[in-house]
């Protein structure tokens, strides 16, 4: 039997292999690259660039839970002309898609982002994060607000050409709603899901164990909500899914795959394993090869029930 | 910087409520820089999402070894580890102190708690000798000062409860050291505790315009720079401040540079 | 220095101590009283009680994920006569309050089964189950649904004087709107939360894990969103707050507690220890001593940030 | 029904690719009726959230043993397990099977997997002596064989390789042994292992009009009732069904009352 075909194309963009790493799990490229050939990644997002430069939460930004991790760490990051300037001619370099995660704190925010990154060679998408629950000034009500959510993405749709890859928030009850809003307004794909709200309080202090209070939930503990959240989703639109949440091994993986996401991204597992995504591949070819499929769009979406 | 899969060789207590931890590492060890340190994925720690950091004690012959107290969930599981287990190290990692000294510099290490195990490697690697000074709660706090002086460096010890050596703070010796010392040597200061110390030293150093190289302890997501988790406010030219990230751009950083404030300052 | 008072009037009844055990993870009170002292619980909320007698879902009904579980019993319960007939005369024997956490298909559903259950002797309240993400006929939408939820509230209100605890569901992004409206429609407290929707997938067989496909997860996994909601929905009502989600130890329940808990529930962790509520209660009186704080009042909401 | 703060006498290998756990369990064990479980705290299973149930395989002398086999992640960190370490068990839990059988009836056991270790006390206790048939996938997987014929029963072996005994399922022995003593003996099954093999089992008790004690693997919460987690469908004498609870109700259940039902039960 021939090695089965892990390949993908995804709103447009050719990928060696569907596994991804997740925003702000993977810096800008650089900082992993000894560890990690980049080259070997289905894709690399890089962590939110807004209009600006920013600086984002006070410390502490991050907590370890049981199985999972609450950050907070407020999206900091260089700048669009920064990220332009000081990582993009770095990425370039290698043969992986980049796709960039941007934000902004007014609906012009993120208009102004996208359509800057737009200009640039080396951007094979961008993903739009409405779903981030650290970003004080209004940025958090995009993802949960369905008006809001709308203008968001109809505002960055009509300013960039790029494939369009909306970052819904967890929202356990209306993931469908916002799925088919970010579909009828043009989305190419969706990125489910970000981080969950939480917090965690060090009971001796009485104090929060994030500077910024609340933070947002990611690891293990989130997978099965994740894979709901998709799984739901998947059911309301047609355009394709990136599964996110909790992936360390490709059988997490697998789940997203047969709940209907066509890609995944490996987020906070790279902290512990930096090369989870190369390993998830892997596995993904071998269990396809052990189930004889020949490619994983044969296994997309196929839960039985 | 590499990731390694290495077993451990040795693993055994060594007083002041540490444990040695000796791992063949033959691809880290040979790399590392005094100051630098190593992620540690700890075995068995299934409900735990990130590694834990810890300064390079010792590195020679393809070995590294670690000195770590239990101070939480994932230190007491790294206790149990046996000889023969395999654990999986990022490393180095990290700036390290700097190693150029002007040959007319004595260097003065400063250290509270694990500062100590940080320091040593410091002190073999540098080439001139110099003076410890080492503070901890009581006399079990107080590590490897064997160590220091096997390699004939002076240590000077403070005790909060005057078990072993001076009773106080470590500034106590210190300053007594600084004022006997400060006309006749050209100090260079390397410290490596707690938050205030470090900014005790990094206070004087500035006040009598020497070089203070302070290692912050700051918790660590990634440990390579990706997360900025572990980021330290520094002065910027311009009288405003930016983030740098402990574990890449630090954890040693020139006392000029950092701006203490009370308010996001982790413990 | 005397011991700590930790008992506590919630919803006018008074308490012991303020740790429960949750629904559905206590039985109806037979089921433990070989291993716990039911008297020593701050009070037992007995499992989701319909009108009719229920089946609930086909097996497998619950599977174990990182650090927590999901869940779809489907509501079996034997029904409010069956209750009263079969279990309430048993609990009556024991010096404890008695919480009825019930549920209907319909608006009329529950207020049915709140009225019937209002006639009875020996019920402390009744909690008000609008967030079980399982049952497929319809109850889902209540916990979900501002208005459905803002009318079950009501139609129970105006059925039974015992006092009303709504039971809100995860909604993460949404949780002060929802105890809002429990308030000013006269809920007497909040219980929060309810295990959040999940899904987990036999990658082997390409099935759901679970026969209902769904479930809702439980555990140490949800407690940094169920603190998390806690905080949000105190600072939004008057009325105290229960506080549920992967209590394990007096730690965890202290987080609850300042957040803004009056009181908290046990769930999840009487599988594994059974006597959790128990020592949980006993940690939360050294913390007080420890503390030099005189009552678990003192510590309520005392959050600083 | 009881919880015990219990700890480890000896934990080893026991062929077949089980380990015996022997427990120092005075409270429970004297308690323990054949068929009877208990609900394992497994020690250092950090992410779990459910304790694990086991069927006693010997109870006397203040003392539990188990028969287990690692098949996933609970049995594995179990396995791993030291003597002197501290278990916490809740039991016994369950009904059992039955003991007060008729003088005149032959007791015949039918096991797959660790369903030798839960049939092994009913051979102990029972008062007549009987047969057993053990199946396996191969001669690995046929355990306690010679615990049985220590007691004076007769053990008939199918393997589905023949590596052992008969080739093919535990079924082709018990036919055969039927057919040629049906006339002869009355006899009364007792089973526990793989569902189908209970089915088969119940189908012939009640085609030949003997009573067929089951044992019934389901997966547990709780353990005590509370959950209702490992539910089983029974046969109401209206011709509709309820749902039984296997860790109160059972597990074990006479083959007339069990609705089997390919959709719903679990493998
Ligand atoms: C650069 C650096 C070098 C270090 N070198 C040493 C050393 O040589 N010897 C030694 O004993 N300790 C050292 N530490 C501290 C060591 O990392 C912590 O003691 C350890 O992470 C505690 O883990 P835990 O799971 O036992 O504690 P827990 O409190 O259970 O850990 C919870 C979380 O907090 C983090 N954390 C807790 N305490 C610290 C701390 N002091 N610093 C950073 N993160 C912390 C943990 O990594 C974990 O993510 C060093 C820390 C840093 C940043
Ligand atoms: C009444 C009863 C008696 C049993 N007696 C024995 C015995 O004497 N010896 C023995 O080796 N095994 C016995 N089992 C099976 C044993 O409980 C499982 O092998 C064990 O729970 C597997 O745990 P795990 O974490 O290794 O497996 P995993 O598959 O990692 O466990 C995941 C979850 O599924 C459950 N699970 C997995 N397999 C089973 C199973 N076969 N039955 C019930 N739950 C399961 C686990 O308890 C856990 O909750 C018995 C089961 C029951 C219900
Ligand atoms: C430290 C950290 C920083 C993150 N930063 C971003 C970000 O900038 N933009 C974004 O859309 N998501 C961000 N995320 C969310 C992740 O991309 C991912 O959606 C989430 O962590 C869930 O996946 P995981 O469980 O695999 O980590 C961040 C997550 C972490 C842990
Ligand atoms: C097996 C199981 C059954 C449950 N049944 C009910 C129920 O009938 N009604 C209800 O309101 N909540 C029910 N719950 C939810 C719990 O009461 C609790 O809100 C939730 O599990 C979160 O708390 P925990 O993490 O401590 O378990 C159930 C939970 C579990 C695990
Ligand atoms: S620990 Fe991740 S950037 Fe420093
Ligand atoms: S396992 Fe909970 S009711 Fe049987």
């Amino acid at each position: 039997m021939t090695t089965p075909d892990i390949s993908i194309k995804l709103a447009g963009i050719p990928m060696k292999n569907p596994v991804m790493v997740a925003s702000g799990t993977f810096g800008y490229g650089p900082e992993y690259a000894p560890l990690v050939d980049l080259a070997k990644l289905g894709a690399l997002v890089v962590k939110g660039i807004s209009p600006e430069p920013w600086r984002g939460n006070p410390t502490p930004r991050t907590v370890e839970v049981a199985s999972g991790l609450i950050n907070a760490i407020g999206l900091q990051n260089p700048g669009a002309e920064g990220f332009l300037r000081d990582y993009l001619p770095f990425l370039r370099k290698f043969d992986v898609p980049v796709i960039v995660n941007i934000w902004g704190r007014t609906i012009e925010g993120y208009a102004a982002v996208a359509a800057r990154l737009s200009q640039a060679e080396g951007i094979a998408a961008l993903e739009l994060n409405v779903s981030c629950p650290n970003i004080k000034e209004g940025s958090k009500s995009f993802g949960s607000n369905a008006d809001m959510f709308k203008r968001v993405v109809a505002a960055t749709r009509a300013v960039t050409k790029l494939p369009l890859i909306p970052k819904l928030a967890p929202d356990v009850f209306r993931i469908g709603e916002f799925a088919r809003i970010a579909e009828a307004e043009g989305a190419d794909a969706l990125a489910i899901t970000n981080s969950v709200p939480a917090m965690a309080i060090d009971i001796e202090t009485r104090r929060p164990k994030l500077a910024n209070v609340t933070g947002g939930l990611s690891g293990p503990a989130i997978r099965p909500i994740a894979v709901r959240l998709v799984w739901e989703a998947a059911k309301a639109v047609k355009i394709p899914i990136i599964g996110i949440g909790g992936i360390y091994s490709a059988a997490d993986a697998l789940e997203f795959f047969i709940a209907g996401a066509s890609a995944v991204a490996v987020g906070t597992a790279n902290f512990l394993e930096p090369t989870t995504a190369l390993t998830v591949a892997d596995g993904l070819r071998d269990y396809l090869a052990r189930h004889k499929l020949g490619s994983i769009h044969e296994l997309v979406g196929t839960l039985a029930c | 910087m590499q990731l390694e899969t290495v077993s451990i060789i040795e693993h055994r207590d060594y007083g002041a409520g540490y444990r040695l931890l000796r791992l063949a590492a033959p691809q880290i060890a040979p790399q590392v820089r005094p100051g630098q340190f190593v992620h540690v994925r700890i075995p068995r720690l299934e409900a735990s999402v990130l590694r834990r950091p810890f300064s390079v004690f010792k590195a020679e012959n393809g070995e590294l070894t670690l000195l770590y107290k239990s101070v939480g969930h994932g230190t007491s599981v790294l206790a149990v580890a046996a000889p023969g287990e395999i654990v999986s190290l990022i490393g180095p990692l990290g700036n390290g102190f700097p190693l150029d000294l002007p040959a007319d510099r004595t260097p003065v290490l400063v250290a509270g708690g694990y500062g100590m195990a940080a320091l040593y490697l410091l002190a073999r690697r540098l080439p001139q000798k110099g003076v410890v000074f080492a503070g901890g709660r009581s006399t079990q706090d107080v590590l490897c000062v064997e160590d220091f002086e096997a390699l004939g460096w002076k240590v000077h010890i403070a005790t909060q409860d005057g078990s072993r050596g001076v009773r106080g703070l470590v500034t106590g010796p210190f300053d007594a050291w600084l004022a006997e010392h400060r006309t006749n040597l050209a100090p260079e200061f390397f410290a490596c505790g707690p938050n205030a110390m470090l900014q005790e030293i990094g206070a004087r150093a500035i006040a009598g315009g020497w070089r203070a190289w302070l290692s912050v302890d700051r918790h660590m997501g990634c440990g390579v720079g990706a997360c900025l988790t572990c980021v330290v406010k520094l002065q910027d030219t311009d009288g405003t401040w930016f983030w740098a990230r402990s574990c890449k751009e630090g954890p040693v950083f020139e006392a000029r540079q950092i701006r203490w404030n009370g308010e996001d300052d982790e413990a």
